[in-house]
This record gives C-alpha cells, sequence and structure tokens, in this order.
C-alpha cells in the first residue's frame, strides 16, 4: 500500500528568490523506514515539513505540485487534519515539549485533548506510546527534567500517540549524545517493525545505512537517487553531493571488496565483516 | 601551559561533579570524552574561569586562575560554548566577530582585522554583512568559532565543534584545528564524535564520574576496551570494524585500516 | 526545575475546592467593602481571608508576599500621615515631624483594604495548581489558545532563566565585564539580553510548528485528561457569597 | 502583500507563542537589570517586542498575561496594575502601526509617549490603591514633596508616576527597537498573519 506520494513538488520560502525544493517526486510504501540525506541545506528539512503540511501552510511562500500522505492532499488540508496521519519530530526536543503540562503523560495527552480524544481511550493511547517509546517508567516527571535522549522518546510518544501512519524525523537524534542517539535509532526501528512508516532525515551515515530500507539522496533541493543503502552508498560521485558514506563502506570501495553475488559495497559493520573477514583469513 | 593540581568542584548543594583532577597540559591538541554528566563542561568552566575551584589550583601559564577574573582571562584562552543561540546578538557577522576582540581592548583596526581573519578561516568571509540568524545552525557554530578565534588566544576549548556539522563543515573544523596547530596553539575539544576525536587529536582523556580514568595518545586510549566500556564510550568506526576483523592493534582511522588490510592482502597471496 | 508558582501542595480543605468557587471569593473580597466602605467591614473581611489561609496551612508561605506589600504600606503611612490634605488634628508628635489623625485614618483604610485584595488572592494562588486554575477557566468558555499561553509562561520562565546563566558564561568567556561603573553595567544589558532575546524568538517558531502538528488549531470540542476537580460545597458557597454581596447592596441602598 | 488590520483577532500559532516568550523576556529583562544593579525596571521590553512585532491585540495580551502572571507568582497587586500594561501594548503596537518605529529620534519621541500613556492609566490606580503612591523611592519622595506644597493629591502622584515610568518606557522601547532592528527578515515576518501561499503550477 502506498502511504506517500509526491509528484513534481516545487517549493520556495517567503523571501527567498531559489527554490528550496524542486522537482520532487517519488513514492513510499507501508512500513518502509526511509532515510533522507544531503548536505547542510539541500532541502532535507523543507522535504520533511512538506510532508507534515508545514510547508506551505505554516511557513507559506510559493508551492507547486502535489503530495499525498495516506491519501490526503497535502496542499488542501490543515495541519491538524494531516497530523492524524503524518506527524513530524524536530531537532531539538527542548522547543516541542508544549510547556504546559508538569509530567510526561499529561504532555503526551496534549494532542488528544486538542483533537477531543474520550478519556479511556487516550490513556489507553497514551500508555501504549510510552510503553513503545520506554518511557512508562518516567510517567509522572517533569518533561523538563529528563535527559536529552528521554526528552526526544517523549516528543516521539507524544507523536505516536496520535496514531498517525506515517512518522516524519527531521534529525532527531543531532543534539543528543550517543547513547541518547542510540536510544532514539532503537526506538524508531520498533516503531518501523509495527508498521509505522517512517521518514527520517539524518546525518549519520553508519546509522542510516544500518537501519534504512532505502535511501534519498537530495542535493540543492533535488532528488538525486532513491535507492537502498547499498546502492547509494556504492555511488562513486557522492562526495560531490556532500555526503560522505560510512567508513565501513569507504574501505571496503578502497580494497575493491564488494558484497559477495553483488555489485554493491558493505555497508555496515556486519556487511563489512563477512565481506572482508574471506580476505584476511 | 595548563597545570590542574587536585582539582575538585562540586555546584552549591550538588554532589561532587570532579574529583581530585590531577593533569598537565601541554602543546599536544587533546580531546576529551566521556559520557554527558561525566564533568567536562564543568572542566571546561574551571580552566576558563567561570567556574572556581572548590579544592585544587589550576594555573594558566604562571597564573592561578582562583586568582584571576573570566574577563581577565579572555585574552589568554578561548571558549567555543556549545549553543551558538546563547551568545549570538549583533545584527552583523563581522560585528559579532568583532565583540570578543573589542572587549580586550584591541583597537578598532586590528579587531576587524583580525575578525575578518578568523572568518576566512571558518570560510565565512563572503558573509560579513549577513546577519548571523539568518545563517543555518553549523553555519552559526562556524561563526562563533571565528569569534573566538578573532580573539587570538594561546588556548582554544571547544565544546562539542562538530555538532550539526555536515561532511564539509567537518572538514572546515578539521583545517581550523591544523591551522591553529601550526600556530602554536594548544587546541582542546570536549566531544562525543569519536571518528573526529581519533582522526584530529592527540591526545585522549577519558572522564567518567567526575574523574580522568584513561590519558594518553588516541591509539592507547582506544586500545584500552575495557576501561572504554565501563565509561560507556563507543571506540571509532574504524576501530570496531579492526576488532571485528580480528586484527591486532589499535586502528584509528580509515587510512591506517586500509594499510594495513592491503598488507594482510599482499601476505596472503605471497 | 524551579517552580516559580506560588502553589503550595497540602491536604485542607481550601486546596480541595474548585478554582471558580475562589474567584467568587476573591470577587466578595472586592466588593463588599467597595459597597459598604467603613473599616469594620473591611477588618471583617481582612480577618476572614487570614483565617482561610491558616485553615488551608499556608499561612507562612503567605508571610513574605504581605511582607512585600506592609514595606509600601509604611511609606503610606508616613506620607499620608505627615502630608495628606485636610489633616488637620494631631495625632502625635515626633520631633519636628507631625502626624495627623485624618492622615493616619486613612492610611489605615489603604492598608486594610490592600490586605484584604492581597489575601483573597492569595487564597486563590497559594491553593490552586495554575493549571487547574487555567482547565477550570476553559472548561467555561476561555479560548483554549490563550489558556495554554497563560500555562506555558510558568514552565517557559524557567527554562529562560537557566539559559541566562549560560549567556552570562558565553559572554564573560568574550570578555564581557559585567561589574564595574554603571557605564560598563548599563553595556552589558545588551550582550545579555540579546541573545535570550533572539534566541527565544527563534525557538517560537519551532514550538508553534510543534504545536500545530499536536493539533493546536484542531476544530471541533478538545477533551480533557484530567477529571474536573468538583466539591459538594462548590455551589453552596458560590450562592453564599454572591447572596451576601447582593445583601450588602441592598443594605447599603437601605441605609 | 496587503497590509492586515492591526485589530484582526485571527492570531496565528507562532503570535500566540510569542505571547509567553514575551513574558519570559519582560521577566529575564527585569532579573538582568537587577543583577546588573541598573537603576530602572526595564521589565517590559517582552510586551513592546510582541506589539512590534505582531501588533496591539497581541501587545496587549501579553501585557495582561504579563501582570496575571506576577500576580499568581510574586505580587497580587500586579493583577491591578494589568491595566497599564495592556495600555503599553496597545501604544506601542498603535504607534508601530502608524509607522513611529522607523527611525531613532520617532523611537525615542515613541518612547516618550508611552511612557506618558504608562503614567495616565496608573495614577488613578496608584490614588484607588494606595492614595496614590508608587512604592518607588525617588518617585514617593516627589510625592511627600509636591503633597506638602500643593495639597493636589492628584498632581503628587502624576508626577510620583511620571518621574519613574516616563524615563524607564523611553529606554524600554529604544532598547526593544534596537533589538527589532537587529531581527533577521525570517523572524520578522514570522508573526504578521499574511493570507496565503501562491502557486507555482
Amino acid at each position: 500500500m502506498t502511504k506517500i506520494i509526491a509528484d513534481n513538488l516545487k517549493y520556495k520560502y517567503p523571501l527567498s528568490d531559489k527554490l528550496a525544493l524542486d522537482n520532487i517526486s517519488f513514492k513510499v510504501e507501508k512500513g518502509e523506514f526511509i532515510g533522507i540525506i544531503g548536505a547542510n541545506k539541500a532541502g532535507k528539512s523543507t522535504l520533511c515539513q512538506a510532508l507534515t503540511g508545514l510547508v506551505p501552510h505554516f511557513y507559506k511562500g510559493a508551492y507547486g505540485g502535489k503530495v499525498f500522505v495516506d491519501g490526503l492532499e497535502v496542499k488542501e488540508h490543515s495541519i491538524a487534519e494531516i497530523s492524524l496521519k503524518a506527524g513530524i519530530v524536530f531537532q531539538n526536543p527542548f522547543t516541542q515539549m508544549t510547556g504546559s503540562k508538569m509530567t510526561v503523560y499529561e504532555e503526551i495527552a496534549f494532542g488528544l485533548e486538542n483533537l477531543g480524544i474520550a478519556r479511556e481511550e487516550m490513556q489507553k493511547q497514551i500508555d501504549h506510546a510510552m510503553e513503545l517509546m520506554d518511557i512508562a517508567s518516567l510517567k509522572e516527571r517533569n518533561p523538563f527534567d529528563l535527559s536529552g535522549g528521554q526528552m526526544q522518546r517523549l516528543a516521539i510518544a507524544s507523536i505516536i500517540a496520535m496514531n498517525p501512519e506515517i512518522i516524519v524525523l527531521d534529525e532527531p537524534t543531532s543534539q543528543l549524545d550517543p547513547e541518547g542517539s542510540e536510544e532514539v535509532f532503537l526506538a524508531v526501528q520498533l516503531l518501523s517493525r509495527q508498521g509505522v512508516t517512517v521518514i527520517m532525515a539524518e546525518h549519520k551515515m553508519e546509522k542510516v545505512a544500518k537501519y534504512c530500507d532505502r535511501i534519498l539522496l537530495l542535493y540543492n533541493g533535488e532528488i538525486i537517487d532513491f535507492d537502498t543503502p547499498g546502492k547509494i552508498f556504492s555511488r562513486d560521485d557522492l562526495k560531490q553531493y556532500g555526503v560522505v558514506p560510512p567508513i565501513f563502506t569507504s574501505v571496503c570501495r578502497e580494497l575493491g571488496v564488494k558484497k559477495s553475488g553483488t555489485d554493491e559495497y558493505p555497508v555496515t559493520l556486519e556487511e563489512a565483516r563477512a565481506a572482508l573477514g574471506r580476505k584476511v583469513k | 601551559m595548563i597545570r590542574v593540581e587536585n582539582l575538585t568542584f562540586s555546584y552549591p548543594d550538588g554532589p561532587e561533579v570532579l574529583s581530585d583532577i590531577n593533569l598537565d597540559f601541554d602543546m599536544r591538541s587533546t580531546a576529551i570524552i566521556g559520557q554527558n554528566g561525566a564533568g567536562k563542561t564543568t572542566f571546561a568552566k574551571l580552566l576558563k574561569g567561570l567556574l572556581k575551584p572548590f579544592i585544587g589550583d589550576i594555573y594558566i601559564g604562571d597564573t592561578n586562575v582562583r586568582d584571576t577574573s573570566a574577563a581577565m582571562l579572555a585574552g589568554k584562552i578561548g571558549l567555543v560554548f556549545q549553543n551558538p543561540n546563547d551568545q549570538i546578538f549583533k545584527s552583523r557577522v563581522l560585528d559579532e566577530v568583532m565583540f570578543g576582540p573589542l572587549n580586550i581592548k584591541l583597537d578598532k583596526q586590528t579587531a576587524r582585522k583580525k575578525a575578518i581573519e578568523a572568518l576566512k578561516i571558518t570560510g565565512l568571509a563572503d558573509k560579513l554583512e549577513v546577519n548571523p540568524h539568518d545563517l543555518s545552525l553549523s553555519e552559526k557554530k562556524l561563526l562563533c568559532m571565528a569569534s573566538v578565534l578573532a580573539m587570538d588566544t594561546d588556548i582554544f576549548i571547544l565544546d562539542e565543534p562538530t555538532i550539526a556539522q555536515d561532511h564539509t563543515g567537518k572538514e572546515t573544523i578539521r583545517k581550523i584545528i591544523q591551522s591553529l596547530k601550526e600556530r602554536n596553539k594548544l587546541v582542546m575539544t570536549i566531544i562525543h564524535d569519536m571518528d573526529f576525536a581519533a582522526e584530529n587529536f592527540e591526545r585522549i582523556i577519558v572522564f567518567n564520574g567526575g574523574k580522568a580514568i584513561l590519558d594518553g595518545d588516541a591509539s592507547f586510549v582506544f586500545g584500552q576496551k575495557d576501561i572504554l566500556q565501563q565509561a560507556r564510550v563507543e571506540a571509532p568506526a574504524a576501530a570496531r570494524l579492526a576488532e571485528e576483523l580480528g586484527l591486532a592493534g589499535t586502528f584509528l582511522t580509515e587510512e591506517e585500516l586500509i594499510k594495513d588490510l592491503r598488507q594482510c592482502g599482499e601476505r596472503a597471496q605471497l | 526545575m524551579k517552580q516559580i508558582s506560588l502553589y503550595a501542595d497540602r491536604n485542607s480543605f481550601v486546596h480541595d475546592l474548585d478554582p471558580i468557587s475562589k474567584l467568587y471569593y476573591i470577587l466578595f473580597s472586592i466588593l463588599v467593602p467597595v459597597i459598604l466602605p467603613s473599616i469594620s467591614v473591611t477588618l471583617i473581611c481582612s480577618f476572614l481571608s487570614i483565617i482561610l489561609l491558616l485553615l488551608a496551612k499556608v499561612f507562612k508561605k503567605a508571610l513574605p508576599v504581605f511582607l512585600l506589600v506592609f514595606i509600601v504600606l509604611i511609606t503610606v503611612v508616613i506620607i499620608q500621615g505627615l502630608f495628606r490634605p485636610g489633616n488637620e488634628t494631631i495625632f502625635l508628635k515626633i520631633g519636628p515631624a507631625v502626624f495627623y489623625k485624618e492622615g493616619l485614618l486613612y492610611a489605615l483604610k489603604v492598608t486594610l483594604r490592600v490586605t484584604d485584595i492581597v489575601g483573597a488572592f492569595l487564597i486563590l494562588v497559594l491553593t490552586t495548581k495554575p493549571s487547574d486554575l487555567v482547565e477550570s477557566l476553559v472548561r467555561r468558555g476561555l479560548s483554549p489558545r490563550i489558556g495554554y499561553v497563560v500555562i506555558s509562561v510558568f514552565q517557559i520562565i524557567p527554562e529562560m532563566t537557566s539559559t541566562m546563566s549560560t549567556i552570562m558564561d558565553a559572554q564573560r568567556a568574550r570578555g564581557l565585564e559585567t561589574e564595574g561603573n554603571l557605564i560598563t553595567r548599563i553595556k552589558a544589558f545588551i550582550p545579555l539580553l540579546g541573545p535570550v532575546v533572539l534566541g527565544s524568538l527563534v525557538n517560537t517558531k519551532e514550538r508553534a510548528m510543534a504545536l500545530e502538528v499536536r493539533g493546536f488549531n484542531a476544530q471541533g470540542n478538545k477533551t480533557f485528561l484530567n477529571e474536573e476537580k468538583t466539591s459538594v460545597l462548590s455551589k453552596p458557597i458560590q450562592l453564599g457569597l454572591l447572596l451576601i454581596v447582593v445583601m450588602a447592596f441592598v443594605w447599603r441602598l437601605l441605609t | 502583500m496587503q497590509k492586515q488590520s492591526m485589530w484582526s483577532l485571527k492570531f496565528s500559532t507562532a503570535a500566540l507563542v510569542l505571547i509567553p516568550t514575551a513574558v519570559g523576556i519582560n521577566y529575564i529583562g527585569k532579573l538582568f537589570a537587577g543583577l546588573l544593579k541598573l537603576p530602572l525596571w526595564l521589565d517590559s521590553i517582552g510586551t513592546v517586542l510582541a506589539s512590534i512585532l505582531a501588533g496591539p491585540i497581541i501587545g496587549a495580551l501579553a501585557g495582561a498575561v504579563n501582570n496575571v502572571i506576577y500576580g499568581l507568582t510574586v505580587d497580587p497587586i500586579s493583577f491591578v496594575y494589568g491595566i497599564t500594561s495592556v495600555a503599553i501594548g496597545l501604544a506601542v503596537g498603535i504607534l508601530c502601526y502608524k509607522g513611529w518605529l522607523s527611525s531613532w529620534s520617532k523611537a525615542a519621541l515613541a518612547g516618550l509617549i508611552v511612557g506618558l500613556v504608562a503614567t495616565i492609566v496608573s495614577t488613578p490606580i496608584n490614588i484607588g490603591f494606595w492614595g496614590g503612591q508608587t512604592g518607588n523611592v525617588w518617585g514617593d519622595a516627589l510625592y511627600a514633596i509636591v503633597l506638602a506644597k500643593t495639597d493636589s493629591v492628584w498632581l503628587a502622584s502624576f508626577l510620583d508616576e511620571i518621574v519613574v515610568d516616563v524615563p524607564d518606557k523611553l529606554l524600554v522601547v529604544l532598547i526593544s527597537f534596537a533589538i527589532y532592528r537587529g531581527l533577521p527578515g525570517s523572524v520578522s515576518q514570522m508573526y504578521n498573519n499574511s493570507n496565503k501561499f501562491e502557486s507555482l503550477d
């Protein structure tokens, strides 16, 4: 089942004379875990926001083409309507806290209250979201007293509780330490296994290679490629788009070692070990 | 350059953040690593004189930090904070960078010269007139680095310089560190990015629970797997791959690993 | 995180009352002394508030606030006692200073009135969680968006205050002097305030987006996670207070 | 783009979120002024900025919320002076809309007007509440002198307030203007509620 369709999407921010996104077309199937990579200013954040209606409804600006999330045309519906289909998590966990709730539990309830969900249903959804993000033990804590990784998982739980089919994450780990990042990646992977469609913009190529099913490579607001990690990181011209593959891939490329039976270089630690192990021993 | 003796510190009514630290900093570029809460940032603030030692002493050159103020130390030791939004307040990039030099009483001409130099090194020379808040987060971080570089201190401390940087940004920071080393400055960093630390810093110090538990050159430190695990620090990717492959020795960079694997391959062919 | 709210968590029947009844009480405490402007009425109202503060076990927390107010009131007593137009009857002579009865009586009236109003507000403030108060008002028709605005301040201020010390550090690290003569200190104001303002304005964008994707502008009725706090006493108390106000008004008209 | 009426009640979420931020700025301004031992309050910079950025209604709301919060956290008397804060928000918003905040000299004049507005609104409250005093040492000293000389509570109270309010508001408006001028376009245009996005199709 196709969950996202972008058809020739174009977008220009107000006060800007350059297209931030140009000629963007792609499709994503249910349950896929998609990584968006590219240098800074390639359009990763803008694309994330275009999948959740913030572009164009929040920013205004100039917009062309069509985006459908779970059948809903983004341009024609309000952010609140789209949020039932696709939720978004941002870089900075602090600014995502509503700042109006005293406990983790209440913080997650915020969106559900706005949508008018009945109390029993609300409690069920909150409990479910807390369990998925492994924050049930923090239930009574003040959101601002949490660590970065915990707070970011709370931000994700707040979105998950609203039961969207799609979750978009815009560099969710860029402000976290390695431990916090790993917590978030594992939590997101779990979501993906539950059938939620995940779109994540990310700089950490080692993680992208490890967790994503497919990778969307952006440059200057345009899609350069959309394929599996193996295919994307095996491209010869990656550097010119400001992207450096995981060390595992570069080492194997330098040594001319490919994954057995394919034309691709290894992208994860495990793949590299398997491919190089034959050579070392 | 810096001597730390029996340093112990705690915030009012808080537990001990640093306990009994003894370190000497020579000219080797140094990365301090460790989990959040290990006391790294507190340590940097103490060096900078923003906090006063609870017990023990810190000497910058011959000056005891205890006897001086942060503003007076500003000309000797530069500290780039993690979050650029905590310091940017001017409406032009050039003015922002000139703020520090003017504070340490450089005349306007010199301040401007130093500022432009610093902006060149950080790759922002074409943005002198831009409003800092129109820059991207990674550019803002480079701007903050420039605003400390322009003060031309002998010691630089960078707090998490690589956060939010893409490949190009990291390359720029690498070059900045190189040029500082060439100019005989002491460069220190607090960092979570182990690949970057292993590649760019000569000396690594691991903090854990307020203590410096490991100290040495990068290949020594990243070879101590048990202690690293205890401090919950992950080794650089190259080192992890080498370990998976069962290679002897510690590998810090892609290049080292490739070289060794090539030799392995040649040996196998012989 | 440091709390800025004055709310004190205690076990008392005042705490158990709903916020709206406490708002009625404030209205009562302001209106009755206005309708019946005699010192004795104001005195009774003030005492009532103080007794309620004692019963709610929050009198100790009320003291600092009263103290703050009384510092101003002392100057009122002095200035009005000395200089109030219409001062005729000498009450007290201390050296060259002459205090008059009329001015002092007026100052007493001001003092009682202020005590009365401050006391009534303190009952609300010290025994009600701000979020409960706002939620009650939202249930009664206050725009949830405005309700959000009020409540979020309680968390945003501590958040901003905590960045304050980081900013101080960051600017002092760049050689900013924050001590010295007045000119030096004035000069330090913008480099310190600037980053808070700019940073927080930049943050409003992300926060606004985060709110919108959580249905902040959703149409239709809102629900509440917490059940409304009600007490069997609420209705009788609210009616009783209203009745007294009306009776005071009638009394005033008749006499 | 058509300029929207300044009295529109349709707020963007960004404009609403500006209100708590403005209250926070007020608070921090006062805190820094205290920390640096400056002789003024400087506690309405946020309200003034909110008015400049998002119009008189948001400014007035920021003023009102500011005093409600102060009333709930520091000093219940603040509730009463909410009216003054609202007036400051409205005055700045209107002046700004009429183009008064376009140069330093005009901004200074606007600051004086705002100070005067604040004084005019506060004076009756001072009289009703305190018998005319403000609680500020210098202002109250002047009040005592004028009261002793002229017998006019109104005049004394007015002067008491004006010597404190006008310099403070003048400085507040100038500081806010300086900050506003330094804002990048992406921030300052965020709060206007301009209608629709254009089509590129």
